[in-house]
């Protein structure tokens, strides 16, 4: 088993351009199905082997899709993910960076009232869950199929993640690469309460970096609920504070989002935090033989 | 590439506010002390003086002053204008006309992350800064968190004026002001909106003090009047010379160069140059899938900064290719070889082509990200001591 | 039993202003346990006994109200009903007439997510459950306590109607005034189905008039589930099409709205349709013995 | 007092859509042939001379001419002003640069009752009553029922193009419009707005070709601008005096006058009076709580129907007294002995009272409506056999 994405995840990618035809043959390559995509105008047409369709109602009435994949620019990625929220899929992916802040707290209210959609992203590298489905942009070879749930705001991060745990034998139920930015649909602590509850998963890395107060949440929730063994890591220990790190939602404002404060928190919950990428494997190894 | 929020000056937010239907006093903005003894006698004194910079605490660096006559305006003008505040140079000056103040109340209206909405807050603590209200006296702000689709509505702007005790013959027109604030908040894809402090004046009415307007850099594309008013500091042109290059860059004060690919694995290789005993000069993400030719300006970057004394480039492959950063890099090398040590870890997508590129050029290689960060932040203390030991013998 | 009010109704209300005094008197009198008025700036006070407060969410706090009746003006009235939505009441009825359209679209928007809490009006009489609580603007003395739930989109006609019922001996569990307006809480049909589902509730009448199809489909409702014998009339039979009838809802569009296509409906779903409200009493008395 | 929505005349509709970025010909309104004519030459004939008058169907009743000179433009607004449509005589008319249609669409915003949501729809089937495209065409109407929270998101409006068959070249520019159309929609109060016909022009660009704007009279309040263009027309002037006296007044064609307190109660005593063998000559709906003046003047306002021949007046006391309904008529009776009988119905609050204060006054009193209407309806018949012997006798 896994969490939000498996064998019967079907995909259509909103934004079906350049970019999204790039990765649409890489997922369609790992098995994933890609039943179709949009494009305004485009209906009717395919892409590679891909049908397309000039909205996301047409693709999904078309294609009994359930998921999708959104590579739509910044300026109108709001609008794609409102889109798939009315559409009732299960699944919503966004990769899009640069997304305006009041576009995503407009999905969020819209979101809070619609409990049947996870939203993965925006700013992210999707999500992947080993051997049976991949949506994202992640490269797969990095990741193997087992029995750890992984949870990541980064990208390249989660890989070289997915990398040193897939050496060291550790295989992966889930990997969720949530996304950088400030507002997000699939916060930390839910994608670590997916992962807790998910019969496959029997241990969770979490991968957190500075800025808001998510881990700490996490943390919390795992304290109270946490039914499997949890291995931290935090990015951004030697970040100052008020500045940017990259990511729009890795910022140090005042005393909060701080790494000592997350940190602090994992460890609260006995959860121990690596000091390095290169430390987890064993770290996780170690958890699971607690 | 993500930004900073674009800053708008009390002026420019004040003019915002005053379209909204907000309450401002009559000001003007003055570049010489001539223009500000004018703007005095326009106004019909007493004014205030004040400096417009990017930076807080101008108040207390004597950047306001008040004045009660033409002939004291030109004065303090002249003392404000080209004051250096917190590295800034004063450039212009607002004359306003000063408030007849009862009381101060702060609102302000930003972005709650954690409950993924916006936040409105008052107090009745105004013209302190407040994140010091919130950590010393927590229950005088009140708090209301408006569902975006609706805007803030009445009864929540009654509320939140209620609930931080504005008195009971404001809360009409505070809560008017809220709603207004809030109005234009979303209007103008604001990360930060404040007034703070918000006058009661001795009439009753009620006037915006002073005024903060951050604007997301992400929505400029659809803000084009405000995207008019960006200023880019000094201390910024790098960094955003950086971002129109099309990665993040962020000066740091240590020797160690980073160039990575990803907000995370950049965080995390300062992270292992600190674990490594060493400190970081900067952050730099060249973003997904860099070229030749991005990879090549983000190392000559890096290397403008004359505090770095090794370089590590820590690349984890996805969409980024092995093969394009090598090129990039022999690029620099091929053009003036760089003064400092670089140290490179390639991993991933087309590692191994980019390791067969680099072959004989004058780097280290390392396989992985704790050995690479060990390594520059090794080569950096070499030429820090070297560099320490010429200078003990002069 | 009555549908949504009773003897442990706790009612606030909002807007206490000179006429919801007069009505708070009445319904102090009727045994309705009116336990606080909101009016901002009045916080502290009271009036006419009664507690006051500056914010419905305060006067909830302090006496535990499950219940508003709204008299704000019509300017303020939808702010109002979304002050009462906020506060999580389970009944809200707004009595204020001429509440613009707009202003009714945004609640009803609100009200969709919010199943918890049933509106009934504006522009409407009020809700009462004869002996147990009244809530609105109804002269008490024409309502019985007794088993015919009671749905009507007038206010005087309602009056009349209850005052023929009970000089008949027909006994009210529940008189619903749901009011007059195009846009309202509480349409025809889910006040039926109220109704319908009713253990206390023997038999319905269904006071309906020209405009809107909400007739039709409480028609269509009782086809299929219903439970309860019903009587319907339709005012504004004689009522010439595109012509408000002094409620802003009573208006025949086109082809649409018309009393013909109500009675129809009625009738197809075996529910007899009164001539005029005096011939109601019989008709029930009839349907109860069938 | 409810009051039917108001309405815009096209080239008011057109100047609100203007405004809102939605593209309009240019136009200029005409009071005289000779301003048709200037205006036809500033415009750069051809162009069409519009009567602006508020009822539909203008169009077929010659109120809408072609003139391709300045000239023709004159000879079109002679024709046109002054000119009768459906009893409602043209005053003014819209001169307007001709568009070069390849196409029409119909695109409009109301309010959809049973969902409670505002309805946007959108048709290739444009320039005809879309009330009959639904009856024949319904197939050809796509619609979409927007969050009026979010607005018409541009998902929403380009699934609405697609679905209606828009050919994809004009999609962008037609979801465009309609985004903007809903946003006119929500800020004006609007009941109704249309833009029928769209125009598909020659060059592929998109054109108003007529509009149509209803709003919401209980708005009018917080619509100050819109609310001087209210215009009350002969055929409304008694209704908007009752509107303004407090009451709900609608003229119909009997001769049974009719008065009663509630709307519901009023059209069940319509109702009762054709039940009767009658027919009502007016709605009048005094409200709640009416007191004696308001009485006094409904009654005035009925009998100064010329057709009404006898009056009923129908109250079932709630908040209104019976006693205060009595106080009024008994002040019309004084003054003036009305010319046609009068039969009344005072049921619930203070209706004994009431009742003792018309003890001994000129009219009829029953206890229940169905006999009110039945005397009412008789005394009609009556007052018209008689008439009709006297006519006959001449």
């Amino acid at each position: 088993m896994s969490v939000l994405l498996d064998g019967r995840t079907k995909v259509v990618i909103q934004g079906l351009g350049r970019e999204g035809r790039f990765h649409a043959a890489r997922m369609k390559e790992y098995g994933t199905q890609v039943v179709g995509g949009t494009s305004p105008g485009a209906g009717g047409t395919q892409r590679d082997g891909i049908p397309m369709f000039d909205t996301l109602a047409a693709a999904v009435d078309a294609t009994g899709a359930n998921a999708s994949l959104i590579f739509v620019p910044a300026g109108g990625a709001g609008d794609a993910i409102l889109e798939a929220i009315d559409a009732q899929l299960g699944l919503v992916v966004c990769i899009t960076e640069g997304i305006p802040v009041h576009d995503m707290l407009t999905v969020a209210a819209v979101l809070a009232e619609a409990p049947s959609t996870t939203l993965i992203g925006p700013n992210c590298p999707g999500a992947i869950s080993p051997g049976k489905c991949k949506m994202g942009i992640m490269p797969a070879e990095n990741f193997s199929q087992g029995a750890i749930g992984f949870v990541s705001r980064s990208g390249t991060l989660t890989y070289e993640i997915a990398d040193l745990l897939t050496r060291a034998g550790l295989g992966q139920s889930t990997c969720l690469g949530i996304g950088g930015d400030p507002i997000i649909g699939l916060p930390t602590p839910d994608a670590v309460r997916l992962l807790n509850e998910d019969p496959a998963t029997e241990a969770i890395v979490i991968v957190g970096e500075i800025g808001g107060s998510a881990e700490e949440k996490a943390a919390e929730y795992m304290r109270a609920f946490g039914k499997k063994r949890a291995v931290a890591f935090i990015a951004g220990r030697s970040a100052p504070p008020g500045k940017r790190m990259g990511h729009a939602g890795a910022i140090v404002s005042g005393n909060s989002g701080t790494a000592e404060s997350k940190v602090k928190a994992f460890e609260d919950a006995g959860i121990p935090v690596a000091n390095a990428p290169s430390e987890i494997p064993a770290m996780v190894k170690a958890a699971l033989r607690r | 590439m993500v930004g900073p929020p674009v800053k708008l000056h009390e002026y420019q937010a004040k003019s915002v506010l005053a379209r909204a239907g907000i309450p401002v006093p009559p000001g003007k903005l003055a570049l010489t002390p001539d223009e500000a003894a004018s703007a005095a006698r326009e106004l019909a004194a007493p004014v205030a003086v004040k400096a417009q910079v990017h930076v807080g605490g101008r108040g207390k660096a004597g950047g306001i002053k008040l004045a009660r006559s033409p002939e004291e305006a030109h004065e303090a003008a002249r003392s404000i204008l080209g004051m250096d505040i917190k590295g800034l140079r004063v450039e212009k000056v607002y004359v306003e006309r000063a408030a007849k103040v009862r009381s101060e109340l702060y609102l302000g209206v930003t972005v709650d992350r954690d409950r993924r909405r916006p936040v409105v807050m008052l107090s009745t603590v105004g013209g302190m800064d407040i994140e010091q209200v919130a950590s010393e006296q927590p229950e005088k702000i009140a708090r209301g968190w408006p569902d975006p689709r609706l805007g803030l509505l009445p009864f929540e702007a009654r509320r939140l004026c209620f609930e931080a005790g504005v008195p009971p013959e404001q809360v009409n027109e505070v809560a008017g002001v809220a709603e207004k604030l809030y109005e234009v908040f979303r209007r103008t894809d604001a990360m930060l909106l404040e007034i703070n402090p918000l006058f009661i004046q001795e009439d009753g009415s009620v006037v915006a003090g002073d005024a903060k307007l951050d604007v997301d850099d992400n929505a400029l594309f659809r803000e084009t009047e405000l995207a008019k008013w960006k200023e880019v500091t000094a201390d910024e042109q790098l960094e955003e010379r950086a971002r129109q290059l099309g990665f993040s860059y962020v000066q740091l004060d240590g020797d160690v160069g980073v160039i990575g690919n990803g907000a995370g694995l950049v965080m995390s290789t300062l992270d292992a140059v600190r674990l490594a005993g060493g400190k970081a000069a900067n952050f730099l993400d060249v973003g997904g899938g860099a070229k030749e030719a991005v990879v090549k300006a983000a190392l000559e970057i890096v290397l403008s900064n004359a505090r770095v004394r090794s370089v590590l480039i820590n690349i984890f492959g996805g969409i980024t290719r092995g093969d394009e950063v090598a090129r990039g890099i022999i690029a620099v090398i091929k053009e003036h070889p760089p003064r400092v040590p670089l140290v490179i870890r390639l991993s991933g997508t087309e590692a191994e082509a980019g390791r067969k590129i680099l072959r004989g050029a004058p780097l280290v290689s390392r396989d992985t990200m704790d050995d690479a960060a060990a390594e520059a932040v090794r080569l950096a203390r070499e030429s820090r001591a070297g560099a320490e030991a010429v200078a003990k013998k002069k």
